[in-house]
Order: C-alpha cells, then sequence, then structure tokens
C-alpha cells in the first residue's frame, strides 16, 4: 500500500494497528472498562490520548490517510492543574470514533489548531479558546464567538466562579 | 325671493338642466353630489335667510353656478368614498378567503370580521410618526405622498359605469394605465430616500418588475384596443356586449393580463419590492405608522385598480350578457371585480413568492411572446371579420 | 421497507406546475367553510388538556409533611419552605412556590413521597405584578386535584432486575434510609427535632464517661421518608443516606 | 466594518431581528447587486453558559435543563443528557423504556420537522404551508402532552428509564396521529413539491458537495441532502434502534431541494419507526420496568455520548468527578456547526435565495448558542 493511498473504512483494529505502526508510543491506548455500553462493545470508539506535538500529524494522519473525514467537536476541560483540549473525530464508513485527549499547561495553553484540517473544527477551537484560553496555533480567526469581544476572562474555567458558587 | 321657506331652496334639479353641467352624458355621483349640495347649500341658505331676510347670498348660494363647483367637489368626495369602501371591502375578503384557505379563522371584529380594517387603520393611525434621521427628507416625505397620491388617483379615475365616472374622455384606459405605471417609479425614489438598503433593494426590485410587466401588459392593451378601435372605456364595454366578452377571443391574453395584473400591483407570488423574508419589508421598511397604514391603503387602491383593468378590458365591464345595463350596473362593477381580486387572493394562498431572475424570466421570456401571440391573434381575427 | 416519498419524487413540471396547489388551496376552502376551521378562539374556548397535564404545582395542605424534597429537587429554587398555620392553629412548614421563576418541570410533584405535590392543568398564571407571582401554600391549593395529577415514581431495583424480578416498582422513599455511624454522633438530637414524620427517636445506649446518658438517634423505617433533614442537619456528618440499588 | 465600500458591493447585515433569522443571530452578507459574493454568520445573542450552569446542578436537576437547549427537538436533548449519564454510571435502560423513548424521539423529530416545513413556507413566502404544516403538528404536540405532560418542554426521560408508563389509549391515539398524518403530509406536499414555482425556489441553489460537507462537519438532513449516507440511528444505534428496520434517506445533488426533500422522508421514515415501535412494544407486558433506580453519584471517568437530532448529530461529552454534579459537560450542538459552514452555501446565490437556503440548516438558536 503506497503512502498516500486513503483507507476508505478502515475498521476498529486497522485504525488502532495503524496509529500504533505509525505513532508508537507517543499515543496511550485507554480500554474503557463500561460494560453496557453498546458502542463500546461493538468497537466503535478509540480512546487515545497523545501530548500537544503529536496532535498535528496525528490528526492529518486520521484525515488524510484513514478517512476520518468529520471533526466532531473540539471541547475543552479544567482540570485546575492542568487544561485538556479533547477531540471527537468520525469516519462515516465505519462510524468508528476516535476520542483524543491533550493535555494543556496552564501556563502555556497553546496547541496547533485542526482547522486547516478540517473546517468543522474552526467554530469549536475559538469556543474553546474563548471559554477556556485555549490558543490554538494557526487558526484563521481566533476571535471570540459567543461572548463579547470586550471579555477579558475565560468563563468556563473553574477559576471562574458563578454567583452562589463558593 | 319673497316667500323663504326651507323647501324654497331646497329644490332637487335634474343635473342635466344645469346650465354648467360639465358633462355630456348623465353623471351619477355629480347627480349626489348636487343633491347633497341642494341640500346643504339650501339648509345654510335658508338658515341664513332666517336670520337677515331678503338677503343675496342665500340666492347666490344655490344659483346654477354655485351648485355646479360644489357638487363637483362632493362628487369627488362621493368618489373617493366608494372606492375607499370597496378598498376595505376587498381587504375583507383577502382576509377571510385567506382564512378559509389556510383553515383558520380570519378577523372577528364587528359583524362577520368587517371591522377589522378599521381596526387596522386606528391602530397605525396612533402610532408614533417616526422618520429616520439620515433619509433624505424631501423625498423621503414627497414620494410617500406621491405613491399614496397616484394610486389613489387611477382608482378614482376608473368608472364603475357609464353614468358613474370622474371624466368622460377619449383615452380613457390609456390615462390609467399612463398612471398606473407612474408608482414603480416613485416607489424607487421612495427606496433610495430612506437610506435604508433593504429598502433600496426593494425599490430597485419594484423598477425592475415595472420594466417587465409594463410592456406585455401595454401589448395586451393593444389587443383589446384594436377589438374596439377606441380607447373609451365605454367603447370597449359597449362593444363587448354587443359582440361577446374578450375573454373568449382573447383567452391567453386574460391570463397573461391576469398575472401581469398581479405583477403590477405587488401583491403576492410577485411582490418581490417588499419580500419580507429577506428584505424586512423591502421598500417600506422605513416608513413606520400611518405612513405604512396609507401604503397599504395605497396597494389595495392599486390591485382594486389592476381588478378594474381586468373587468373592463376582459369580463363586460359592468355589462351583462343578455341582461344590457341592469338597474344598478355599478354593483354588477364591483362584483365583479371582487371575482378577479378572489383569484388574486387564491393565488397568494397557493403560491410562494417568485425569485428576482425567475420573475424576469417570466416577464420577457414567457409573457412576452405570448402577449405577442395573443396580439396576432387579434389581428388575425380582424382580418378575418369576425370582430 | 422502501421510499414513500422518494420514489415519487422529484417530478418535472409540464407547465402545470401550479395547478395542483390552486386546486388543493380552494379545496381546502370549502372543506373549512363546511366544517370549522381548526383554530381555537383561545379567551372564549380553550384547549383540551389531559389531567396529567404539567401546569403550576398545586399543594393539598392536609397531606403535606413538611419535609423539603420539592425544595430541594426544584432545578430553579423556587421553591421556599415557609411556617403557616395549619387547620387547627399550629404552625407547621408548607412550600410557597414562586411561579414566575417556575419551569414547571413536575420535580416536586414526582418527588413528593406521600403525594401533597401535584402537577396541576392550571396554564393561566399571568399576574401584574412579580408578587402575586409567588403562590404561598395556601394559594397553591388547585379544587379539581384528582389522582391523576399525582406523579408517581415507580422505579425498579437493577438488583431485583438482575435476580429477575420485575414486578416490585419501588422509589427512592421507600428504600433509600439514613445510616448511623455512631462513633461520630455526639447526641445533640438535631435529627430528632428536624424530622418532619418524627420517625427518628433519641435512644439510650450507654453512658460515657462523665455518666451521663449516650443517646443515639434510632430511625423508624415505616415512617422515613428519606427526605435528607437529618442528615442535611446533622453536625457532625454521623448520619448518611444508604442508597439501596 | 473594516472593509472599505465598494462603489458595486456592499454589506447587508441580516439579522439579528430579521424575517428571516428564525431566533437571534446575524447573517452578514456582501452582496454585489442582488449576488452574494461574501457572507458571515454571527451568533452568541443566547449565550446563557449553559454548560456552567450545569456544573453547578445535580444530574437529575439538568433534564428539565436540556429540554431548554432547543425549543422544538427537547424530547432528543434531555434523551442525549439521560444517556450520556446512563453510560457514565454504565446501565441499560430496560427495553420498555427504550422502545417509548424511541417513541417519543420519533414524535420529536416530526414535530420538529414540521417547524422546519412551516418555516420553509413563511421563507419561500407562502403562509399556506405555514399553516398546515402547524395545524398538523399539533397532533404531534397533543401526543407529547398526553404523554409527558407538556406539549413542547417534555421532561420526559430520566437517567435510568422514562418519567411515566404510556397513558391509557396512548397507543390508539398514537396510531391514529401517525395514520392521519401519513395522509395529510401529501396534501401539503400538493403545496410544496407539485407547485413548480416552490421546487424552482428551491433547486439549484445553496449547492455543497459532499468533501465539502464533510470537512465541514455539517451533520443531519443538510449532510446526507449531499451525498454522505450517515445516520447515528443506523450506523451507531442507541436504544431500540437497532431493532427496527428504517431506511436513511441520501441524495446525492447537494443542493437545498434535495436537503428538503431527505426531510420529508425523514418525516415518512420517523411515522414508519413508530408504528414498528408500538407493534415491538405490544409484545413487552404491560407490567415490565420501565425506569430503574440509579445512584446519585456518577464514578469519575468520561463518558461521550451520541444522538441523532433532528437537525444532525449531537454530542454530550460528559467529565465526571465521583460527586452529585457533573465536573464538565459539553454540547456539541449540530446547529452551531452548519451555521458555521453558512457562507460556504451562500456565497453565489441571491439575497433571495438566503432565507431558502437557511431554512434547509432549521435554525435553532437555544442549542447554537446554549
Amino acid at each position: 500500500m503506497a503512502d498516500n493511498d486513503i483507507i476508505e473504512a478502515p475498521s476498529y483494529e486497522d485504525t488502532i494497528s495503524l496509529l500504533k505502526a505509525k505513532f508508537g508510543d507517543k499515543l496511550v491506548f485507554r480500554t474503557s472498562t463500561k460494560k453496557n455500553n453498546r458502542a463500546i462493545n461493538q468497537k466503535r470508539r478509540i480512546f487515545l490520548s497523545t501530548d500537544r506535538e503529536t496532535i498535528y500529524p496525528l490528526c492529518e494522519y486520521l484525515h488524510g490517510k484513514l478517512n476520518y473525514e468529520q471533526a466532531t467537536s473540539v471541547c475543552g476541560v479544567d482540570w485546575v492543574d492542568h487544561l485538556q483540549v479533547v477531540y471527537h473525530i468520525t469516519n462515516y464508513f465505519t462510524a468508528v470514533m476516535v476520542e483524543i485527549e491533550v493535555d494543556v499547561p496552564n501556563d502555556d495553553p497553546h496547541i496547533a489548531s485542526v482547522t486547516p484540517i478540517w473546517g468543522g473544527a474552526n467554530w469549536h477551537e475559538r469556543e474553546t479558546y474563548e471559554l477556556f484560553g485555549i490558543i490554538f496555533d494557526g487558526h484563521p480567526k481566533l476571535e471570540r464567538l459567543l461572548t463579547p469581544q470586550s471579555y477579558e476572562f475565560y468563563p468556563f474555567r473553574k477559576s471562574y466562579k458563578l454567583r452562589g458558587q463558593e | 325671493m319673497p316667500y323663504n321657506s326651507i323647501l324654497n331652496w331646497i329644490v332637487f334639479t335634474d343635473p342635466m338642466q344645469n346650465g354648467y353641467y360639465p358633462y355630456s352624458v348623465y353623471n351619477l355621483p355629480y347627480d349626489i353630489g348636487l343633491k347633497l349640495w341642494e341640500l346643504l347649500g339650501g339648509l345654510i341658505a335658508w338658515l341664513i335667510n332666517l336670520l337677515v331676510p331678503g338677503n343675496c347670498v342665500s340666492t347666490w348660494l344655490v344659483c346654477d353656478q354655485v351648485a355646479n363647483v360644489f357638487a363637483i367637489i362632493l362628487m369627488v368626495v362621493v368618489i373617493f368614498a366608494v372606492g375607499f369602501i370597496i378598498n376595505l371591502t376587498m381587504i375583507w375578503e383577502e382576509r377571510k378567503v385567506l382564512g378559509r384557505m389556510m383553515d383558520r379563522r380570519a378577523t372577528k371584529i364587528g359583524p362577520l370580521g368587517y371591522f377589522q380594517c378599521l381596526a387596522d387603520g386606528l391602530k397605525t393611525f396612533m402610532k408614533e410618526n417616526i422618520a429616520p434621521k439620515k433619509a433624505d427628507k424631501k423625498i423621503y416625505w414627497w414620494a410617500l405622498a406621491l405613491v399614496i397620491g397616484v394610486s389613489v388617483l387611477v382608482a378614482c379615475m376608473v368608472p364603475l359605469s357609464g353614468r358613474w365616472f370622474i371624466a368622460d374622455y377619449g383615452t380613457g384606459l390609456l390615462i390609467i394605465f399612463g398612471l398606473f405605471a407612474l408608482a414603480p417609479f416613485l416607489i424607487l425614489c421612495a427606496g433610495w430616500a430612506q437610506n435604508n438598503k433593504y429598502s433600496l433593494i426593494g425599490g430597485l426590485r419594484a423598477a425592475e418588475l415595472m420594466i417587465s410587466y409594463e410592456i406585455p401588459m401595454l401589448l395586451l392593451l393593444t389587443g383589446v384596443i384594436l377589438m374596439t378601435g377606441s380607447f373609451n372605456i365605454n367603447d370597449i364595454v359597449n362593444a363587448q356586449y354587443e359582440n361577446t366578452w374578450y375573454i373568449i377571443p382573447q383567452f391567453l391574453g386574460f391570463i397573461v393580463f391576469l398575472i401581469c395584473a398581479i405583477a403590477e400591483s405587488e401583491r403576492v407570488p410577485f411582490d418581490l419590492s417588499e419580500a419580507e423574508a429577506e428584505l424586512v419589508e423591502g421598500w417600506q421598511t422605513e416608513y413606520a405608522g400611518m405612513k405604512w397604514g396609507l401604503i397599504m391603503l395605497g396597494d389595495y387602491f392599486r390591485g382594486y385598480v389592476a381588478c378594474a383593468l381586468v373587468v373592463i378590458m376582459y369580463l363586460g365591464g359592468w355589462m351583462l350578457p343578455y341582461f344590457g345595463s341592469t338597474p344598478v350596473p355599478e354593483l354588477v362593477f364591483i362584483a365583479k371585480v371582487f371575482l378577479v381580486f378572489f383569484i388574486f387572493v387564491w393565488a397568494r394562498a397557493a403560491l410562494p413568492r417568485v425569485r428576482t431572475d425567475q420573475i424576469l424570466n417570466i416577464g420577457w421570456k414567457i409573457l412576452m411572446p405570448l402577449a405577442v401571440v395573443n396580439l396576432a391573434i387579434v389581428i388575425a381575427l380582424r382580418m378575418g371579420g369576425v370582430f | 421497507m422502501t421510499y414513500k416519498y422518494l420514489d415519487k419524487y422529484p417530478k418535472k413540471f409540464r407547465g402545470t406546475g401550479v395547478l395542483k396547489p390552486l386546486w388543493m388551496t380552494l379545496k381546502r376552502m370549502f372543506k373549512s367553510t363546511a366544517h370549522r376551521p381548526v383554530t381555537i378562539m383561545y379567551p372564549y374556548e380553550k384547549e383540551w388538556v389531559p389531567d396529567n397535564y404539567r401546569g403550576r404545582p398545586g399543594l393539598r395542605f392536609d397531606r403535606c409533611l413538611g419535609c423539603g424534597i420539592c425544595v430541594r429537587v426544584c432545578p430553579t429554587t423556587c421553591i421556599k419552605l415557609v411556617e403557616v398555620a395549619d387547620d387547627s392553629g399550629n404552625m407547621v412548614k408548607r412550600p410557597q412556590v414562586n411561579i414566575g421563576r417556575c419551569m414547571m418541570c413536575g420535580y416536586c410533584a414526582e418527588y413528593c413521597p406521600v403525594d401533597a405535590m401535584t402537577t396541576t392543568t392550571d396554564y393561566e398564571l399571568a399576574e401584574f405584578t412579580r408578587e402575586a407571582l409567588i403562590y404561598d401554600p395556601r394559594r397553591l391549593n388547585f379544587e379539581g386535584t384528582n389522582e391523576m395529577m399525582e406523579v408517581h415514581i415507580e422505579e425498579h431495583l437493577l438488583s431485583n432486575l438482575a435476580k429477575g424480578i420485575e414486578d416490585k416498582p419501588t422509589a427512592f422513599f421507600d428504600t433509600d434510609r439514613p445510616t448511623l455511624d455512631a462513633s461520630k454522633c455526639i447526641s445533640c438530637q438535631k435529627c430528632a427535632k428536624v424530622c418532619p414524620t418524627h420517625a427518628i427517636t433519641m435512644v439510650v445506649v450507654g453512658q460515657n464517661d462523665k455518666g451521663k446518658d449516650i443517646k443515639n438517634p434510632k430511625i423508624d423505617n415505616n415512617l422515613c421518608v428519606s427526605c435528607e433533614n437529618c442528615v442535611i442537619e446533622c453536625p457532625k456528618s454521623a448520619l448518611k443516606i444508604k442508597e439501596v440499588l | 466594518m473594516t472593509e472599505k465600500m465598494n462603489a458595486d458591493k456592499m454589506w447587508v447585515t441580516m439579522g439579528p431581528q430579521h424575517p428571516f433569522s428564525h431566533g437571534l443571530w446575524t447573517l452578514r452578507v456582501k452582496v454585489d447587486g442582488e449576488i452574494v459574493v461574501d457572507a458571515e454568520p454571527e451568533v452568541g445573542y443566547l449565550h446563557r453558559g449553559w454548560e456552567k450552569e450545569c456544573e453547578q446542578r445535580t444530574y437529575a436537576k439538568i433534564i428539565p435543563m436540556a429540554d431548554r437547549l432547543c425549543y422544538s427537538a427537547s424530547m432528543t436533548w434531555s434523551h442525549l443528557y439521560c444517556k450520556a449519564a446512563e453510560e457514565a454510571l454504565d446501565i441499560e435502560v430496560p427495553e420498555r423504556a427504550q422502545y417509548m423513548r424511541v417513541i417519543a424521539d420519533e414524535i420529536c423529530r416530526i414535530q420538529s420537522h414540521l417547524m422546519w416545513l412551516a418555516a420553509v413556507g413563511t421563507d419561500l413566502g407562502n403562509l399556506t404551508v405555514f399553516l398546515w404544516a402547524l395545524r398538523e403538528r399539533e397532533f404531534f404536540l397533543d401526543l407529547n402532552v398526553r404523554l409527558c405532560g407538556q406539549r413542547l418542554t417534555t421532561n420526559y426521560p430520566r437517567i435510568g428509564g422514562v418519567r411515566s408508563d404510556m397513558p391509557y389509549y396512548f397507543e390508539r391515539d398514537c396510531m391514529r396521529a401517525v395514520e392521519h398524518f401519513e395522509k395529510t403530509l401529501w396534501e401539503i406536499i400538493g403545496l410544496t413539491d407539485e407547485s413548480s414555482i416552490f421546487v424552482s425556489r428551491m433547486k439549484g441553489i445553496g449547492y455543497i458537495t459532499r468533501k465539502d460537507v464533510a470537512n465541514l462537519g455539517i451533520t443531519g438532513p443538510a449532510m446526507r441532502g449531499c451525498g454522505v449516507d450517515y445516520d447515528v440511528r443506523r450506523d451507531d444505534p442507541y436504544d431500540a434502534y437497532d431493532q427496527l428496520t428504517f431506511e436513511v434517506p441520501v441524495l446525492k445533488e447537494g443542493d437545498t431541494y434535495s436537503r428538503y426533500m431527505v426531510r420529508i422522508e425523514e418525516l415518512f421514515q420517523s411515522c414508519e419507526l413508530i408504528r414498528q415501535a408500538m407493534k415491538k412494544l405490544e409484545s413487552i407486558p404491560k407490567t415490565a420496568p420501565y425506569r430503574v433506580k440509579v445512584p446519585r453519584c456518577v464514578p469519575a471517568g468520561t463518558t461521550c455520548a451520541k444522538i441523532e437530532d433532528p437537525r444532525g448529530e449531537s454530542i454530550m461529552y460528559l467529565v465526571s468527578d465521583g460527586s452529585e454534579r457533573p465536573y464538565r459537560l459539553k454540547v456539541r450542538s449540530p446547529v452551531f456547526v452548519n451555521v458555521s459552514a453558512s457562507k460556504n452555501m451562500v456565497v453565489g446565490n441571491r439575497i433571495a435565495d438566503i432565507p431558502a437556503i437557511m431554512a434547509m440548516i432549521d435554525m435553532c438558536l437555544g442549542e447554537t448558542d446554549r
């Protein structure tokens, strides 16, 4: 198989083995302990975590080689000691969804943008930027989307307290 | 005059006997105006005579010249009032028919919901008169006044019967067409003057619409004129009574004219200039309150004129076949107008709005050739001696 | 299984593409003239709503225990316990609902252990002032309350389902009971005071070094409605709700 | 507006209060005469911080809040939330509840699509379609009232099942409504598909290719109208959808009309689904459980639940930390992504086409801005 061929519908096992072959120990695969979840039982979810440097080549590989066509969502989580970006990426043919977790340190919240790969990630990344303050390098228009431009804080961080919250 | 009873001052004379009677035939609104003046002026004259017996003002008030002047003024009022009532009834008809077609209740105020229009008028009248700050004030107001004025004028020009007209002239239909085509130009001005992008686009669309639909309409008018040999509305109606309604030889023309008439009066499906889905309210966007109410009134006046034109040109005007001129030909005419307006409303209920490019396509590529075909049919019939 | 609509459309039009809609609307005009249009003339006639309609919450004053479960489950925190005089003149705690905040979710009726809170079919709630929107316990009473307006929880325990028992619906107020960590208890009796059903009695379990009685709460499981008042009130968190699953 | 205004092009701001924007959002379009050359959607007028609000509330209290995400698809949203919580708790819902959820979901889908059909009618300038579609929708809202007690904010699913059992004669009423609807939908189709004006307004505008659709993340009927054969109900089944047979309409054209047709076919398929689910439900005894008791604290972990909303694929990503409140709840709204791609659909068309194109997204701002 040539390197630039697209595998249209890579199965669950193919995806995992190809990713392992390509990226080796940079990816940490996790297995879910859920017993009653049909999607996990029928092997339609892949959970993995990686680091900031790998995410762009990983996404490029997923999109260009494994035909994961849709970036379903990009979202941020504030784990107080660090931030986290979670990507959900779907293949339409096998309905396999890859969940990628990337940790971002609090003091340097930069990560590569995947908008050049998937146009659909555009607004998700803008939203994550404005709500968590994670800066996506290479994003075409990283501006506030839902909140007013004048906001200088990131409302979804745990440090931002709602009224009534201690 | 020695004896000053009220009956002396109120005498219902035959208008034709008035020395200054302006028309050559009997005119009913003039008659009503004259009678009204004789009642009103006679009363005033009698009252003045009671105060100052034997004065000259009383006699002057009821003399032929003065009576004629006031009769003409009152006649205009009567014609406008009747047009206004027809208009309100048309709005009521539209609401009722639309309500039934959409499977909902229509208006409910007053007997059969008839007073809803009055309630709406009152409501718009109570609103604040707002004009945009950066609008071109002169054109903003003048274009509005002229749009409404032209619409009312052209509606008043339409004769309801052989005895209900405002002026008896040879080129009646042509003048109505000319005034009818004036409004889109004024709409363009109004749209520009409001300093609003939506109204600008709406005004441009109105002009676009006029260019593409005026020409087929005039071609169809040519067909009718050729058959009759006269521009006079009376002649056209009488010719239809003598031969047959023009809808039969010119059915194609009737359909095309109906579509053009809907487009000319800017009603759904051709209400591009006020397409509320994309242009908010089109060229009327910045006209709030009673201005908007008057615009709507003017729109319905134009719709009335469009229906009346269809009736005059194709449906035999105020005549009924085999009946000739009925005792009240005005009612026959109005009934026909309502029937045609029903078709307008029906189209509004059934069809969505047409896009700009499609409307030009329909106008130039379908209606225009069909109008020419209709003209050819008319010429063939004329040359064949059928008409 | 086949397509019902896609098999027939799209169509090719041959110039008569507007006749069908014209005919349809004309038909509908005659139909709705002969029959009645579907419009409901609202202020004069009202739409029928079933008894399980979730309008404003209603309260059956006599049944209420004043346990405060509704206060805690309310997602919008629109319910507040207030003291009012009952029929015999005693001051009791009853819920007061701010309808202006209420989102009509029906949780208060659903979680009420004695079905004192109900949903009602009352949906015309407009008032002239915000103050008038606050319904005190007496005003919450709804005239036509019937048993269809009660909302019951019919949950099944997963442990029961695993055993194959499928006919024993239960609810949290039947199963979940507070349990005592006796080592933490300081015999303050607060739990007994706040218990709305008087299910908690203090029993002497021994004596401390100074010779005073050590009293521990004893919970009567038949009376308890699992309202958690004792758990919340306990200063040393000695009481915990034990969930039965 | 940083761009300099040219003599022949101008920016027109459509929204936030504009008849075509069904909700509060803005589409700024740059027009050259009538033709759109550039567009820029703006949302955020309705941002309530829904996700942050959820972090304050216990798990059960979020269900009625999830209803408020979208006014016409409230059932699917609260279903999705319950599904996320159930997956986090790792419990399986009783079979009866699964079918009841499917029925409730499909009723919701039908009434949501009918709301959309009504909006298409007004956007194209025909009020009759609007009123006829809303008339049909009323039957399904009545079913909602019977089933859940409310017309729109249903609050029906619960974590571990559904709120209440089916009321008496609900099966009969439901089947009557469905059968009546299948007949009267043809009446509405007679106004839309049989009308050449209606079809010509929708045909050939708003083209978008399959590649772009996938790349931009457009989901739902808008995606299936462009040739992507993907439906969460079939490909990633949840609840009882894998027990039922139904067709997923897919069209290759990629214009507005194909998106419209996909939705109309989905209406028929939803009727079929309700019929099948009702039949399956008859074989389950009436006393069978429909709700299981769940613990109030969710074990720590992350979950991602997926569902096919009437507007597309919606996802909830739930991070729990073992307490009785979620640590983070992320909502992936289909409209949020679809509207971000509106530029690709609108450019090159006319101003008059914008309402028609945007109607196919079926805007719902509650879930877009959250």
